[in-house]
């Protein structure tokens, strides 16, 4: 999700930037404590792994990226704080060195990716964790929900600060923005919710030592310690009623200035320009996927339907997650099931 | 194994360019940047004088166009959408080549093409000039905080460990039979996964704990890389660029 | 049929060191050869051209043949690849290098479950390649939670699981504790295979291999019997080789 | 004073296994010792605790402690480790652990140039140290182009520049070439360290060690003179060491 340079105008560019000096600031102050021998090169590692992953994009909207994002894995092997600096370490590597993301943006897409992602993504996680039995599948659900839930959020982020500081009125409303961006990354999220997931299950078998949302406790071994449970329990259900609630609220807001000419007018000519687009060297596929979603959504955006698309795109997420999450555990038919669909419910 | 080999954005050379201090080249990007961005939309002349800008400094870096088109088209895609944004923008409208579009749509997807656009070929100049660890240099001596620099440069080694494991786990398949194909199958490409994750963990850390039992202490000892530190010949040169750019938009302002 | 020839084979890595100036090699089936040579010399780069790693597709600065058997090495040619890989097991200096699944059961079961065994059979030549080495016991473990001579072994036993016609091993004794070192000679020595071993350690060259050749800087300089190459100390001298410190060639 | 004390040290790595059950020992300054042992006997293990590198702090597992000369090891205590990371030079089993930076100079230079060298000074000493192994001509190459046996040399150079005074090295003469090997043996015979040397080479071991130490399943079994240890053949195959293939030990 990185947005180039000129998306956002200068003033709330630089607010935002001033904002994430001032919240990196506060990471850095607690990291020191967390940065020791053994987490140090577990963050050069999560930071590394991140920006393999963030390689694979294509684009969402004009001027803006979409792929995974990696802070829910951050924040489930380093913490929030380390997390954090790694998801913006990752970004300020990209944009001096591999000129991905503008120089001028990097206060908007730290705020995003690095800040507002890693955030949700632990709380959501440590909350989950709390329901959840402490077995490597229902780390690896967790951790998958989480990585949704932060994905989501931090695409709406993008939406905030297009409502601040976009550069120009659109016809499409707000809400439809929002919707696209929540219905895209809810796929993303999918996506990512299941590398993130593979990859905490496997180091927590192996290596809980290194899974800081497990605290150094092996699995199937209750956490000491820590925040009284029910503050991570209602942070994470407010968190899941705002993804749930929020796209759909966003989205039957204001379909302002919608116009059934230029609509007609938009979807022709998205198509015409995103043949042009796909010539574009190997990117070719990529950007058709990308192209063809905006596409949809433009088509849909007619009958106000882009609102219930962002809406089920959450949905169909969380089935498919709790599928997945059955399959799994049908198959490990493991330690405290009669919790489980406690948790669950609870989620819904 | 090691780090510091990804210089995947660097083209290797000895101009000019190349042999300023990383820092200068540094804060001299960014400065450069936020004139291009603050620019206002309709000063055409400025973006041109920006274009030639980067296009001198091009030339004396002695870096290919052909290289230069073919990383920026990486990016490309990103900005190019904004092509769309005339048929998605809401006000007066104007027919361009038979198509109604909408002014301000027009105004804004040219704002993101050339901003966005010149943004990245300042980039492009900075990492095909600058090896990435130069580049983390260059941050510690701008007084970026020990941890960011520290976790930038376990990464930029981890890029190498996780492509060299990716590499081996390959190979070792290949060699015992496997047909590649295998490694998008489900089962074994989530495992592979995970265990391409522990095993780059395992080996960088005892990397990691190799540089400690040799004195490493947060920071590469600045003995590696002497030869580089900026003097104040370097700063005046490095300040040219952005100043240059200021007085074209300046210049600009009053002439519109 | 030869087991193995090699063809006039050259090659220089992507970044323009050249390792191989052209060298030619044939091994007759169940001949036991020793390849030596100094650090450098090439030794590792030829071996993995034997089965299609080296030369990547496509890539400048190699050239000569490679056969196995009635087979060419050809990197496009995929089927053929996979029967020559079939043919030729490749124990890789660097046991990292071979070991990549997340139990040493699973990792020893990749190529005989790709051969096509399964069930009981499968773990049967699990259970056997495992116990040739001694490694029974951390069957169940990761292998990168062994010390570096136990993944040694478990790499070992990865490639006599596969029952290849062609055994090449690059340096097998190294980091194997005395009697580990020993008893793989005795398994080489018991198996049916052309054997091509790539090693430091002369006096184990001389137990194993009838056979030697010298590699050095990308050449063959020397191809004869192993107990004629070590009598002869100039020959060893000029190529960085030496007997070990109390070390005499034994009277036959 | 000691140069080494080691009191009841035990460690379990992360996922539970038990490496070290209780091990104490003591060297002196200047003397040099060789560890032996077989597979897995948790000789790596021991090698790591001697520079603060294991345990990790906090990790439960863990006990006993480690002097280095008058400094106890404290994973808790940096500028302790510090001084005991510039008295100690540990050389890597893996190479590949060992070397990280793009070129094999720099890689070198890290060590000193951490101690606080610099120039012509720093320079020096890299040259000195590339000579001594022989890789002076490799200096401007990325360690990881480097054969297996180029890289273990640079290993052993990284540290040489160092200067420890008590200089451990786990298996230093695997993959290296048989003039390679007598080379170090004579560079570390050269050298006024105190030395531990993890080996699995017996002839080695009695060539540059007067006193060896047997260790096995995480205890320390034996401990005297190497040619009496070497001498004993019981004492030997109890914990898979031998003799190797056409080796007497010499008459003094
Ligand atoms: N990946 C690589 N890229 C470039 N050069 C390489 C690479 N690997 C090896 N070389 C070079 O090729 C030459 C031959 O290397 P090779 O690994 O084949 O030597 P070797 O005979 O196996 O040595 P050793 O006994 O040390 O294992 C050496 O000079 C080495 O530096
Ligand atoms: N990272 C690790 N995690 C878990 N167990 C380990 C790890 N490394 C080693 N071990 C185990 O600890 C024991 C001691 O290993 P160590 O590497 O110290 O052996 P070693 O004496 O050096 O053997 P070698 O001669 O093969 O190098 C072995 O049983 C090994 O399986
Ligand atoms: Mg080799
Ligand atoms: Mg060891």
């Amino acid at each position: 999700m990185h947005i180039s340079n000129g998306i956002i105008g200068g003033p709330v560019s630089l607010a935002y930037g001033v904002v994430a000096v001032g919240l990196l600031v506060l990471c850095l102050g607690r990291a020191r404590q967390d940065l020791n021998d053994r987490l140090a090169p577990m963050a050069g590692l999560v930071a590394a792994f991140i920006f393999a992953v963030q390689m694979l994009n294509f684009p969402v909207l004009p001027g803006v990226s979409g792929h995974l994002l990696g802070g829910a894995l951050a924040a489930a092997l380093v913490g929030p704080w380390v997390g954090a600096l790694c998801v913006s370490v990752v970004l300020i590597v990209q944009a001096l060195v591999f000129a991905d993301g503008g120089i001028s943006a990097l206060g908007l897409n730290i705020s995003n990716m690095a800040l507002l992602g890693t955030a949700v993504g632990y709380l959501v996680l440590v909350g989950l964790l709390k329901l959840l039995p402490r077995t490597a599948a229902g780390v690896g659900f967790a951790v998958f929900l989480a990585s949704i839930a932060s994905v989501v959020l931090a695409s709406q982020g993008f939406v905030l600060q297009f409502v601040l500081g976009g550069e120009v009125p659109l016809t499409i409303g707000y809400g439809q923005i929002s919707a696209t961006m929540a219905g895209v990354h809810a796929l993303i999220g999918i996506g990512e919710g299941l590398i993130a997931a593979v990859t905490v299950t496997t180091v927590a078998k192996v290596r809980p030592d290194l899974v800081y949302a497990l605290r150094g406790a092996r699995l199937d071994r209750p956490a000491t310690g820590g925040v009284p449970t029910k503050v991570f329990v209602l942070g994470g259900l407010a968190v899941a009623a705002v993804l749930a609630g929020g796209a759909s609220y966003l989205a039957s807001g204001s379909p302002d200035g919608l116009d059934a000419t230029t609509l007609e007018g938009c979807t022709v000519d998205a198509d015409g320009a995103i043949t042009g687009g796909s010539c574009i060297a190997q990117r070719a596929a990529d950007h058709e996927l990308g192209g063809s979603f905006l596409a949809d959504y433009g088509i849909k955006g007619i009958d106000n339907a882009t609102g219930l698309a962002g809406l089920i795109g959450v949905a169909l997420t969380f089935a498919i997650g709790l599928a997945i999450f059955w399959t799994v555990r049908r198959r490990r038919a493991a330690a405290a099931p009669e919790q489980v669909p406690v948790a669950v419910s609870a989620e819904k | 194994m090691g780090a510091g080999h990804t210089h995947p954005m660097y083209v290797h050379g000895h101009s000019p360019v190349h042999h300023l201090a990383p820092e200068v080249k540094i804060a001299a990007s960014v400065l450069f940047t936020i004139v291009v961005v603050a620019t206002p939309r309709e000063l055409l002349p400025a973006f041109g004088a920006y274009a030639v800008i980067i296009a001198v400094l091009a030339v004396l870096a002695r870096i290919p166009v052909g290289w230069l088109a073919r990383r920026s088209l990486i990016e490309l895609p990103f900005v190019a959408t904004a092509v769309l944004l005339p048929f998605f923008a809401a006000g007066p409208r104007t027919d361009v080549l038979g198509l109604s579009v909408a002014v301000e749509g027009l105004w804004a997807g040219w704002n993101i093409l050339v901003k966005g656009t010149l943004g990245v070929l300042i980039a492009l100049l900075l990492s095909g000039t600058t090896p990435a660890r130069d580049v983390l240099v260059g941050l510690d001596r701008l007084r970026c905080p020990q941890a960011i620099t520290q976790i930038a440069l376990f990464m930029l080694r981890y890029l190498d460990v996780l492509a060299d494991e990716a590499r081996r786990m390959r190979i070792a398949r290949l060699s015992r039979l496997d047909d590649p194909r295998f490694l998008w199958q489900v089962r074994g490409f989530a495992s592979g996964l995970g265990t391409l994750f522990l095993r780059a963990f395992e080996r960088g850390e005892r990397v990691f704990l190799a540089m400690r039992s040799r004195g490493y202490t947060g920071r590469l000892p600045a003995a590696l890389h002497e030869g580089t530190v900026a003097t104040a010949g370097q700063w005046a040169v490095g300040a040219a660029v952005p100043a240059l750019a200021v007085v074209v938009l300046l210049t600009d302002r009053l002439l519109v | 049929m030869t087991a193995l020839l090699l063809d006039d084979v050259r090659y220089a890595y992507p970044d323009g060191h050249q390792a191989l100036h052209g060298v030619s090699l044939r091994i007759e089936p169940g001949e036991r050869v020793a390849l030596l040579g100094p650090n450098g010399a090439g030794k590792t780069t030829l071996v993995l051209h034997l089965n299609g790693i080296l030369p990547a597709s496509g890539l400048t600065g190699a050239s000569g043949t490679v056969s196995v058997g009635d087979r060419t090495v050809d990197p496009r040619d995929r089927p053929g690849l996979a029967e020559i890989r079939r043919r030729v097991g490749l124990v890789f200096q660097d046991p990292d290098d071979q070991l990549f699944l997340p139990t040493v059961a699973e990792d020893v079961a990749f190529g005989p479950a790709n051969l096509g065994l399964r069930g009981a059979e499968l773990a049967a030549r699990v259970d056997e390649a495992l116990a040739a080495v001694g490694m029974g016991e951390v069957k169940d473990r990761a292998p990168h939670h062994l010390s570096l001579g136990q993944r040694r072994r478990v790499a070992v036993a990865t490639v006599l699981a596969m029952r290849p016609d062609l055994l090449v091993m690059d340096e097998p004794s190294s980091n194997l504790d005395p009697q580990a070192r020993r008893e793989l000679a005795e398994i080489v020595l018991g198996l049916d295979v052309t054997l091509l071993m790539v090693t430091h350690d002369l006096p184990y060259a001389m137990q194993l291999c009838p056979r030697s050749v010298i590699l050095d800087a990308g050449r063959i300089v020397a191809d004869g019997p192993t107990r004629d190459l070590l009598s002869d100390a100039d020959l060893l001298a000029r190529h960085r080789l030496e007997l070990p410190y109390g070390f005499a060639v034994p009277v036959p």
